[in-house]
This record gives structure tokens, C-alpha cells and sequence, in this order.
């Protein structure tokens, strides 16, 4: 599988002290779901910074989608805590 | 018409609102969103990414016209660090009838608080800093 | 703050926006009504009595002022003939929560199309004239 | 009773052909609504003006009051089609 850009945004971004990196996801994870549940099974920053996977929202290829879409061909997913600066 | 603005800087609500009113029509609504926070911030950093941001931003709008029969719409997002009394955002509509103006600026300013993708850190005098999530 | 304006001339949306800003509230929610009206239309008269409207725009806003935690209120009413594109009437309010402000709004709005005490003739170019009554 | 002044607004006014008129009600007419009833037993243009007396609404002393309401001791008394100019 070709390797996948990850974006983190807000507190999620501040909490793994990074604002994005390539990575090489199993063949099992087929949605913004699965990545942020394989994301969470790491060491720490990751299973903190996705210890409440509901709160993660994501988008491919710069637009929104539910954390059940696929993400299957994608080269860019973003990944943030609930959004709204007002 | 639907104009979607993105900017480090300041607007000016009168002109953006006198855009709307050019177009006719009986009823502009409009809503500015200012930076408010308690006494210990300072300022607030408004973090975004442009394609996200402009993407997240066009969908409300175009949601928005689709659910209401409107000449024009305007929305302005800042990003960056503002001092609490900055404004921070604009949502404005124009329409023939004063309640689709109504209930369209509603929908986006609701759209903006819940689904506009950027994220709102309050800092305080101190240096520490709170992400402000729902 | 309640501010209630009934007058002939014109009003600059964009300063009566910035005085509700001043107050330092997250949101400032207007609604500014022009004269729109079918193509014969040459322009409207809107017709009232000083003590009546005044009575009238006042007990609007304190019911508004009771229903929601506002910081400020400002409405304006244009009589007299006016044109088509000219602005009408103006309502504001500025509140902490956003969802206060555009509620606070909507309900002044809704209150100067029902309630106001102004009657609006239109003029067509023959001579001719027709109330416009809901 | 003392002598009550009529304000008219908008098509009523038109209607009427004046902007008011001192008049002095009897004495069973107690609330706007008993006024209006009294006003459209007259001739025309009364008749015509006052002759859906549920469109008509009243203020007494600059105040908007309900059509139910009483207009005993009232020195101003205004009666108006629904109003609005928005």
C-alpha cells in the first residue's frame, strides 16, 4: 500500500508535538475509524492523543468526511479534536 | 453570489454588509463574531489550514443556498492571534424575504461554530494556553 | 443598552454594527430591511405618528430585553417616502452567546414586521397608489 | 362623557378621508372593539372602512392596547389597519 500523509490540527497536533507525518498503515484500515484506532494502539502521545476516538474527526484529500468513510486511496488525512473558534 | 474569505487581517462589517444590500433585495442579516474570553487571556490563536478551511467553509455555503432562496452570501473566517475585542468572523445574507435572511444567517452561524475547520487555543498572560473544544 | 431611533433620514449600518462591537461581546447579530418592491414601484411612504412608533419600537425592545441576556439593543425606523433600494429599518443586538444574539435578532424583526406601528403605501409612476397590509 | 379624539392610520385614514375627529361615543361603548362597531353603524365610507372590524386594531394614549380592551376615560384613541412597513 502507498504511504499516507497525516495532518493533526489543535490540541490534537500540541498533544503529539508534531503537525503531521508519513505513515504506512496495514491493509485492515479501511476508514478515518480504524486509523484513529490503529493510531491509538501506539505509545505515548498516541494513546492519549486518541484515547477518545469519538472526538476525532478527519478529512481526506482536504474535505470532511465521517469517521465510517473510506480512506482507501488516499495520499492526505487530516486529523482534529472537535472544530469552531467562535 | 457566494464569497468566501479567509484572512490574517481585520474586515469591515459596514462594507461587507453594504455589498448585500446592493443586490436589492428587502432583508440583510448579519452577524459578526468577536473575541470574547475571560479576563486572564490575552489573546487567542485561531489555527487552520487553508484547503481545509476554504473546503469546510464553501460546503456551509453551498448547503446554505441550497436550503434557501438567497442573493448572496458572505463569509469571513480569521486565523491567526487576535486580541480579545478583534473581530473573529462574519456571516452575512441578503434575500427577498426577511425570514429566509433570518434563518439562512442562522444555518451558517451555526455551521461555523460546529463545523468550520479551525481551532480556537486562549492564551493568558502567563504563557499557558487552553484549546477551547466543545 | 437600548437605543431607539425613528427618523427621515438615512443610518450607516456599519457604525451602529460598531457601537454593539464596543461592547466587547463574542457576537453582534443585525438585520437591515430595504424598500424592494415590483417594477411599477417608484417608491413607498411609510406613514406613522411619532408618540405611537416610538411606544411601540420601545415595548419591542424591553420584551426582547427580557427574553434574552443582551448587552445592547439598537433599532431604527425610517418614515416618509423612500425609494426602492434605500434602507428602511435597521435592528441589532449583541450578546455573549451567539445563539442569544441571532435569537434576540430574529425576534425584532419579526416584532417590526407585526407590530411596528408604521403603514407602508406604494407609489406607482401613474399616480396610483396600495396599503400593504399583511 | 368627555369628547374622545380618533386618530386613523394608513387605508383607514385613506378610506375615511381624514387623519381624525373628536367624537363622543355613548355610553354602552366601553372597549376598541365596541368603538369600531359603533363607528361602521354609521354611512359610508364608515361602513366600508370599518366593515372587518377584526382587521382593525387600537391605541389608547399612544399605547397599542388589545381590541378587548376598555377605552373608558380615554382622551386619544388611535384605530389603525395591521401594521408593518418591512
Amino acid at each position: 500500500m502507498a504511504f499516507l500523509d497525516l495532518l493533526y490540527f489543535g490540541s490534537l497536533r500540541e498533544t503529539l508535538g508534531k503537525d503531521g507525518e508519513r505513515v504506512d498503515p496495514p491493509s485492515h484500515v479501511l476508514t478515518i475509524e480504524d486509523l484513529v484506532a490503529w493510531l491509538g494502539e501506539r505509545d505515548e502521545p498516541y494513546r492519549s492523543a486518541f484515547g477518545a476516538p469519538s472526538r476525532i474527526g478527519g478529512a481526506v484529500e482536504g474535505e470532511r468526511v465521517g469517521n465510517r468513510d473510506s480512506i482507501f486511496g488516499a495520499r492526505e488525512v487530516a486529523l482534529f479534536p472537535p472544530p469552531g473558534a467562535l | 453570489m457566494i464569497d468566501i474569505r479567509i484572512q490574517a487581517g481585520d474586515f469591515d462589517p459596514g462594507r461587507q454588509l453594504g455589498r448585500l444590500e446592493e443586490l436589492g433585495r428587502a432583508a440583510v442579516s448579519g452577524f459578526v463574531a468577536m473575541v470574547e474570553a475571560a479576563e486572564d487571556v490575552t489573546e487567542i490563536l485561531v489555527e487552520h489550514h487553508p484547503v481545509l478551511a476554504k473546503n469546510a467553509l464553501r460546503r456551509i455555503a453551498e448547503e446554505t443556498e441550497r436550503n434557501w432562496p438567497l442573493a448572496g452570501i458572505i463569509l469571513i473566517h480569521r486565523h491567526g492571534r487576535l486580541r480579545r475585542g478583534e473581530r473573529l468572523a462574519f456571516a452575512a445574507v441578503a434575500a427577498s424575504d426577511p425570514r429566509h435572511a433570518l434563518d439562512g444567517c442562522c444555518f451558517l452561524v451555526d455551521a461555523l461554530r460546529s463545523r468550520a475547520l479551525f481551532w480556537r487555543k486562549e492564551l493568558a498572560a502567563d504563557g499557558s494556553g487552553r484549546w477551547m473544544e466543545p
